[in-house]
């Protein structure tokens, strides 16, 4: 079972230690290693590496990787050791990147795989002192589906999950216009046109599409259960099954293991799970269906009125667990809160979003304006955004006393207008859902518990025994040989679900010798990505098509783009011979020659013909 | 002021100075951390002058030592701060934890101490005897078998297979609410066997090995053959010999409990037990460290404490030594 | 204390002792395990067991090709065991060699000087085991590298607490006999009564609480690679045991489980009982007549 | 009329790790009621054992192997445990050599002799705190210093306790069992007298073993001389006045005499023979200045040299010749035969 504890940087706190870490090695040493004579091609990108306080330029970690890799080398210097990050809760990456690096050796190259912490992982990648490879899974969200997240985040130049640091100029004004086209027939174009560049320039590459969403459930007591594509049956993200599932035995109580309960039970503050089973219970604007398709939810409908504008509809005759009637009020209020306020989880959906302000009071219309034309309207900002009872967060920060900090506001007993109402709660052991008979798609069954149980051994085996009836899998999946095991107890179904994962290594695009694009194309050619599919996932996933984290069967795919390239070692040493590379005595491969025009004139561009570089530049 | 209360103080003082020791490590080791473990609370999108703010807010800009000295300060008062995640403060969280730690630690050392002194008495007393080769045999495999081995094998036969017992965890669905009310009820009572069974199997070589080794000591005592020349029943003389054998038992109870709080870790993860072990597995995880700190701390306290008690005991049962 | 005189019919007396020569000869053949395990196995620790038709073998039983079966990813099992064998070996021995060097210098050094010398060592003794083990150690690997090296480094900074408090005893009882007075009366020097007069009494007790070093080294190291914080690169019990709980192999590949979880068993236990032996010999109140 | 306690051709044996050791190998000696007895001979004669084995507390390596203890006509040898308990300490008490640490150590003084009480007779305990107070006040120990612990009292002071505790249930036989060794000189005297006490004023019958002859000579009515596990002279004060065996002319030579002061100590030059393979013949021939051949060969058996005094020695007649040349160094220094 392929256990990922904890998902991307942005949304979590990691990050700021990195910062603060930083800040404090940055405090120490006043300013004089800051830039060491490291420029940017295009002054657009100066910023990045300048402004926000402490990175990069700023961070003598970083400057003192960098530097060393934006020297010419010497005549027969030999490609240093690469530096692999890996966090050590993902054994299976590790079990993959042994026989990578096997192989890489034939090629003369030679990988120093980190294993670390996965809170450390999370701070070398977030102040990209991660090394050369950084290696990064899919962790499939409801506001995921939106292509911005991944091909936004991970190669637009401008933003610092890009761990490659990989400028390509065409593909950020790709990127900045399909985030602000809202035409979603036009958004698929620009966005299949990113990808095309991305897979063209060789920056990621991917290792696999998988691990495989396999998952079990107790059949004997229950019927109906909903497959979400990418999620599978039981993750709290997609809870269609918890809607729709209809009991076969008079047990009306459905219980699910969970690896770990919540953090906290504050929305504001939540942690994976929350954020999660909150939205279970504070009701989202708008939800997809089990095919990934925008629904309406708290909003009836909405209306576009121009590439910035949308109006809402509230949905008529809904009520708070508590009994008061929801009104467009609250809708107003928890806008109003979110722009004032919060920085943390809703601070990415509202992050370009200007106003609102109460159209038709009558019937409930609210109207959104977002600072710069918004494309993201209704997979992101709609799906990520909740209603608040007015009644209750008017003054909670006064009350509480926690000055203009939302993230220390405590909520014991969470009040939503959500499917279910939060139960009976025992941190760390056991959550009670208690289905709203009264919401607009109630729950069939009664109530939903959420045992936590932190080893799979203990999942596996309370699935077993009948004492769970599902696993909670926004996490955690089942391997083909742990389905195999459960498949031959009684009463206990196996459930396959096309998934929409991914697990790709980024290489560093702005260092020696990632420069090179001929040793990126070699590079590409090193990767037994069988191996991977094969053996280390047990057969449960794909070998990809393409160079895409936007897998076939997510509906932003490109279809035809380059296929992957092939894994031939052979092929590899041919186009490193033939771009200049030679090997030295030990193996291990060795530079072009320093005056080998082709290498300059290739480590200057970057990019492929046809693309410009505007990130780092080689110093002298 | 009576020599025992002196005793007492000097050991207290003496508490303090090692709890003082602790911290700095504690201090020296957290500050190795990227990030600083009083370190601001900011959010990655916040401008910088937000930034400097929280900074000045939590004194990061303080020197070295001051922030040393208030580290010290809230420490020793336990106030450990916030938790970065769980938006509670340390000291909450970690109460509950040690009450639920405690809960399982505490039966098993006293079933282990009683179990233990009366199998190594009698071990000890009939010496040679087949009781006594079986005893000692199986308390030297119970010991060595790994305990978070043992501990999946219980589940997989009791609970998974045989259903006799829960799969873990304190108390099961819908239990009593209150820390009082669970345990003593009878729910948890059950959910307690199985944690406490592979506890005591591997705690309980302890005392059954320092009794017999006592007890044969005593054994040849001269006052024995006058007990007996007085013509007290065998039971008798037993109770008295025991009662000796109890004096380097004592000092080994604070030590147990030491091996008992680290070996919890592991098995509060098998057995789904919510104490602080699991708590700070999971801090460490999400890079908590006012909660991994906090966590850390208070074993250490809970074990000295119980060093203190044991030191204490000892002085009442050895008259010798008072 | 054993005489010295003692020694020939010491030996004589744990081959009488019949635990103490099954716990000989069992660590025996473990260390011969660990010298020509790695040849002999068939597979690396890592390496992948295929079937004929290139298909991996996963998670069968024990069969010709992989004697002890193979793991969910078709790792052969016999040989994980051989590998994991050198590196409990290696813990075993470096942590106990060390624990019981720094335990048995800090307890001579506490005992036979005393005064504040004696107060200071102490106090650091009370500080090594107020610290919980296994949680300080998470923190620490969490900060750093998980490694073979660190996990080794840790158990010795902190199994020498026990040796040193009872070599602290020990010296303090023997700085009161007459021959050590003597020594100091003839005029021999703080240095050579230690040496010469107080280790040598002192060393038995060490090599006891060396076999309890060895004990203590390879429990922890498999405590600490099952909660995942154990060197990645080295195969050792627990990183088998772990391999296993992550799989949710624990409940159904007995094959894969019952191999390390014994061996470990095994291994403690023969330490264990050639302690057994071994304190019968320092205690002659506890030898059977 | 029958005697208090008879010993008869009395065998114990301990298991060594070379073999059974014969500690005691035929004693027969007998004590009437009021009576004291002295059982006199070098550490390691097997007067303990003899000791242990009439209280039925030998230690698990050793057995009685032969020969019958007879109290009160009833034999005590193989007693079931339950009568052999109910004797014990109401009809015959001990007085330990380990004065040290003949007490529990974690119990309070008083709590120790009042638990001899109940084991026996039920009485309530103000009555038996009663009982404890005044036996403390008998032998001289401030009833104060009852709750006391054993540490807490000297070792004379422990002795005294000890006698007390042998004195709860009032019993017709008390067995010192070498009760002075280990203290200094005054206390010694101090306890003796305690004992002699006992003895004439309060009428009990006393088995006393000491290896000081001038102990025995002083208080006993009739004294036992052992060797190496076997009787040599059996008799009344004459044994001491009159000396017939060589073994006890060495005894009184090596004890100083205050009347004759200034004369050199006479020692007995080697040690006791092994009890795992005791020699044949006269187990002392070894070390008797006036040993034959025949010594070697047959064991002399008891001889009677007077009413009510017999010795274990073919030579017996030649007693008066013996006893001067003992008193000449020049005879044990010859050195061993």
């Amino acid at each position: 079972m392929t256990r990922r504890h904890n998902d991307g940087p942005t949304l979590t706190r990691r990050t700021t230690l990195g910062l603060a870490g930083a800040s404090i090695s940055a405090g120490a040493l006043p300013g004089f290693a800051a830039d060491a004579g490291i420029t940017v091609t295009n002054p657009k990108y100066e910023a990045l590496y300048r402004r926000t306080g402490t990175y990069y330029k700023n961070d003598p970690q970083w400057v003192s990787w960098t530097t060393p890799r934006l020297t010419w080398p010497q005549a027969g210097e030999k490609v240093p050791e690469l530096t692999v990050t890996i966090p050590n809760v993902q054994t299976n990456w590790l079990d993959a990147w042994r026989k990578f690096a096997a192989d890489a050796g034939k090629l003369g190259l030679s990988y120093n795989i980190q294993q670390v912490s996965e809170a450390r992982w999370l701070d070398l990648i977030g102040l990209h002192t991660h090394g050369d490879i950084e290696v990064h899974a899919a962790i499939l969200r409801p506001e995921r589906i939106d292509p911005a997240e991944w091909a936004t985040s991970r190669a637009y130049g401008l933003d610092r999950r890009n761990y490659g640091e990989w400028v390509n100029e065409q593909y950020d004004a790709v990127i900045e216009a399909q985030v602000a086209e809202s035409d979603p027939v036009k958004r698929l174009k620009l966005v299949q046109e990113a990808q095309r560049i991305l897979a063209d320039d060789l920056y990621i590459t991917q290792f696999g599409w998988g691990p495989g969403v396999i998952e079990a459930y107790n059949s004997a007591a229950w019927d109906g259960v909903v497959q979400t594509r990418g999620f599978g049956i039981g993750s709290f993200n997609a809870f269609h099954t918890f809607l729709r599932a209809t009991p076969k035995t008079a047990r009306r109580k459905m219980i699910v293991g969970i690896h770990s309960l919540l953090e906290t039970t504050s929305i504001i503050a939540a942690g994976n799970n929350m954020r999660a089973i909150g939205r279970m219970i504070y009701d989202r604007l708008a939800y997809m269906d089990e095919n990934l398709k925008i629904i309406p939810w708290a909003c009836e409908s909405w209306t576009r009125i121009d590439d910035r504008t949308w109006d809402m509809k509230l949905r008529p005759g809904m009520t708070f667990h508590d009994g008061k009637p929801v009104t467009i009020d609250d809708l107003q209020f928890t806008f109003d809160f979110m722009l004032k306020y919060e920085r943390g989880n809703f601070w990415t959906a509202n992050m370009f979003l200007a106003k609102t302000e109460i159209q038709d009071a009558a019937n409930g219309i609210l109207r959104a304006t977002f600072k710069q034309p918004y494309g993201q309207f209704e997979s992101y900002f709609l799906q990520l955004n909740v209603i608040l009872p007015k009644h209750i967060w008017q003054n909670i920060m006064a009350e509480q006393g926690v000055g203009d900090d939302p993230m220390r506001v405590r909520i014991d007993k969470p009040i939503g207008s959500g499917p279910f109402k939060f139960g009976r709660y025992r941190k760390d052991a056991e959550l009670q859902l208690i289905a709203d008979k009264t919401h607009f798609s109630k729950p069939s069954i009664d109530e939903v518990w959420a045992v936590a149980t932190p080893s799979i051994d203990g999942l596996l085996g309370r699935l077993q025994s009948g004492d769970i009836d599902l696993i909670e899998s926004s996490d955690t999946h089942l391997t083909p040989s742990q389905a195999k095991q459960l498949a031959d107890s009684p009463g206990i179904a196996i459930v396959r679900t096309p998934d929409l994962n991914w697990l790709h290594g980024v290489p560093r695009p702005s260092n020696l010798p990632w420069r090179d694009i001929e040793f990126r194309r070699a590079w590409h050619h090193s990767f037994d990505r069988e191996f991977l599919v094969k053996v280390v996932w047990e057969g449960s996933g794909r070998l990809p098509a393409a160079n895409t984290f936007l897998v076939e069967g997510n509906p932003w795919n490109n279809p035809d783009l380059p296929p992957v390239p092939p894994f031939d070692l052979d092929k590899a040493r041919g186009i490193l011979k033939g771009a200049g590379y030679s090997w030295a005595a030990d193996g291990r491969l060795v530079y072009p020659a320093p005056d080998d025009a082709n290498f300059r004139q290739r480590v200057k561009q970057v990019c492929k013909d046809g693309y410009t570089w505007g990130g780092l530049e080689m110093i002298g | 002021m009576t020599r025992l209360a002196q005793a007492a103080l000097r050991r207290f003082l003496l508490l303090a100075l090692t709890l003082w020791c602790i911290l700095t490590i504690m201090f020296a080791l957290f500050k190795l951390l990227p990030g600083d473990p009083t370190s601001i609370f900011v959010d990655n999108n916040m401008p910088m002058e937000m930034i400097e703010h929280q900074k000045q807010l939590w004194g990061l800009n303080d020197p070295m030592w001051l922030q040393y000295a208030h580290y010290i300060a809230n420490m020793a008062l336990f106030r450990f701060g916030d938790s970065f995640f769980q938006n509670q403060t340390v000291f909450e969280i970690l109460t509950g934890k040690v009450a639920n730690t405690c809960a399982m630690i505490l039966p098993a050392l006293v079933v282990s101490v009683v179990l233990g002194t009366v199998l190594g008495a009698l071990a000890g007393w009939n010496r040679g005897g087949r009781f006594e080769q079986a005893t000692v045999t199986t308390a030297l495999v119970l010991h060595s078998a790994p305990s978070f081995f043992v501990g999946i094998l219980a589940l997989m036969v009791f609970s998974y297979q045989l259903h006799w017992l829960p799969p873990g965890g304190m108390v099961s669905l819908g239990g009593p609410e209150g820390f009082w009310p669970l345990i003593t009820s009878r729910d948890y009572l059950l959910h307690l066997i199985l944690p406490l069974l592979v506890l005591v199997s591997r705690e309980i070589t302890g005392p059954i090995l320092l009794v017999r080794g006592a007890m044969l000591e005593i054994k040849g005592a001269d006052f024995i053959d006058i007990l007996r020349a007085k013509g007290l029943p065998e039971s008798r003389i037993l109770v008295h010999a025991t009662r000796n054998a109890l004096l380097p038992l004592v000092t080994y109870i604070a030590v147990m409990t030491g091996l008992l709080l680290q070996g919890q870790v592991l098995l509060e993860i098998i057995f789904a037990w919510p104490g602080i072990g699991r708590e700070l597995v999971t801090a460490l995880g999400d890079l908590d460290y006012p909660v991994a700190q906090g966590a850390l701390y208070v074993m250490a306290v809970v074990i000295l404490l119980l060093n203190l008690v044991a030191d204490l005991l000892y002085g009442l049962i050895d008259p010798r030594s008072r | 204390m054993a005489p010295r005189g003692d020694r020939s019919s010491g030996l004589r007396l744990i081959l009488r002792h019949p635990s103490g020569i099954a716990g000989g000869i069992v660590v025996a053949v473990f260390t011969l395990l660990a010298v020509i395990g790695p040849l002999i196995a068939p597979h690396g620790p890592f390496e992948v067991v295929y079937n004929p038709d290139h298909s991996v073998l996963r998670l069968a039983g024990p069969t010709v090709r992989a004697w002890f079966g193979t793991t969910n990813q078709g790792m052969d099992v016999f040989s994980q065991l051989l590998w994991g064998t050198r590196s409990a070996m290696l813990v075993g021995l470096l942590s106990a060699i060390g624990s019981v060097v720094i335990g048995t210098m800090i307890g001579l050094v506490a005992g036979y000087f005393g005064g504040w010398i004696d107060e200071v060592l102490m106090r650091l003794t009370d500080v090594a085991f107020g610290i919980p083990f296994l949680p300080f150690a998470m923190v620490v690997i969490s900060i750093t590298r998980p490694s073979l090296g660190l996990v080794i480094l840790l158990v010795v900074s902190f199994l020498w607490r026990t040796t040193a408090r009872v070599i602290r005893a020990q010296v303090l009882s023997l700085r009161a006999r007459p021959f050590v007075w003597a020594a100091r009366a003839a005029g021999a020097g703080h240095l050579r009564i230690l040496l010469r007069h107080i280790a040598p009494n002192v060393l038995p007790l060490s090599f006891l609480y060396a076999a309890i070093g060895v004990q203590a080294g390879v429990m922890l190291e498999a405590a600490l690679s099952f909660l995942g914080y154990g060197d990645p690169n080295a195969m050792s019990w627990g990183t088998m045991l772990n391999a296993a709980f992550q799989a949710g192999a624990m409940r159904s590949a007995w094959w894969w489980v019952l191999p390390p979880g014994l061996a470990l068993s095994l291994f403690v236990t023969a330490i264990f009982m050639i302690t057994r032996a071994y304190e019968e010999l320092l205690n002659p109140r506890l030898r059977a007549i | 009329m029958m005697p208090l306690l008879e010993i008869d051709n009395l065998e114990v044996r301990y298991r060594t790790g070379a073999g059974e050791a014969k500690a005691v190998d035929g004693v027969s000696f007998t004590i009437e009621a009021g009576m004291c007895l002295g059982l006199v001979g070098e550490s390691g004669c097997g007067k303990s054992t003899v000791a242990k084995a009439i209280l039925g507390i030998l230690p698990p390596a050793g057995r009685i192997a032969g020969g019958a203890i007879r109290y009160g006509g009833r034999d005590l040898v193989g007693m079931p445990a339950r009568d052999m308990r109910r004797i014990r300490w109401r009809d015959i008490a001990l007085v330990p050599q380990s004065a040290m640490n003949g007490l529990d150590p974690v119990y309070t003084v008083e709590s120790q002799l009042m638990e001899a009480i109940a084991a026996h007779q039920a009485m309530p305990a103000a009555q038996r705190r009663r009982r404890v107070a005044e036996l403390f006040e008998l032998v001289g120990l401030e009833p104060g210093r009852v709750r006391d612990y054993p540490h807490q009292f000297s070792g004379g002071m422990r002795q005294r306790a000890m006698i007390a505790m042998a004195m709860v249930l009032d019993p017709p036989l008390i067995v010192a069992d070498e009760p002075t060794t280990g203290l200094d000189v005054l206390v010694q005297d101090q306890i003796l007298s305690q004992i002699r006490q006992l003895h004439e004023r309060l009428g009990k019958a006393m088995l006393l073993i000491t290896h000081d002859m001038a102990v025995v000579a002083e208080n006993c009515d009739r004294i036992v001389v052992m060797y190496a596990g076997r009787v040599m002279e059996y008799g009344g004060a004459a044994v001491f006045r009159t000396p017939y065996h060589p073994y006890t002319l060495g005894l009184c030579n090596a004890f100083p005499d205050l009347a004759d002061r200034g004369q050199a100590l006479i020692s007995i030059p080697g040690t006791p023979p092994s009890l795992i393979a005791p020699p044949e013949g006269c187990r002392f021939q070894a070390r008797c200045p006036f040993a034959t051949s025949r010594c070697a060969t047959v064991g002399p058996p008891l001889v009677a040299v007077a009413p009510g005094h017999v010795v274990a020695c073919h030579h017996a007649d030649q007693a008066a010749l013996f006893r001067e040349r003992a008193a000449d160094p020049a005879t044990w220094r010859e050195g061993d035969r």
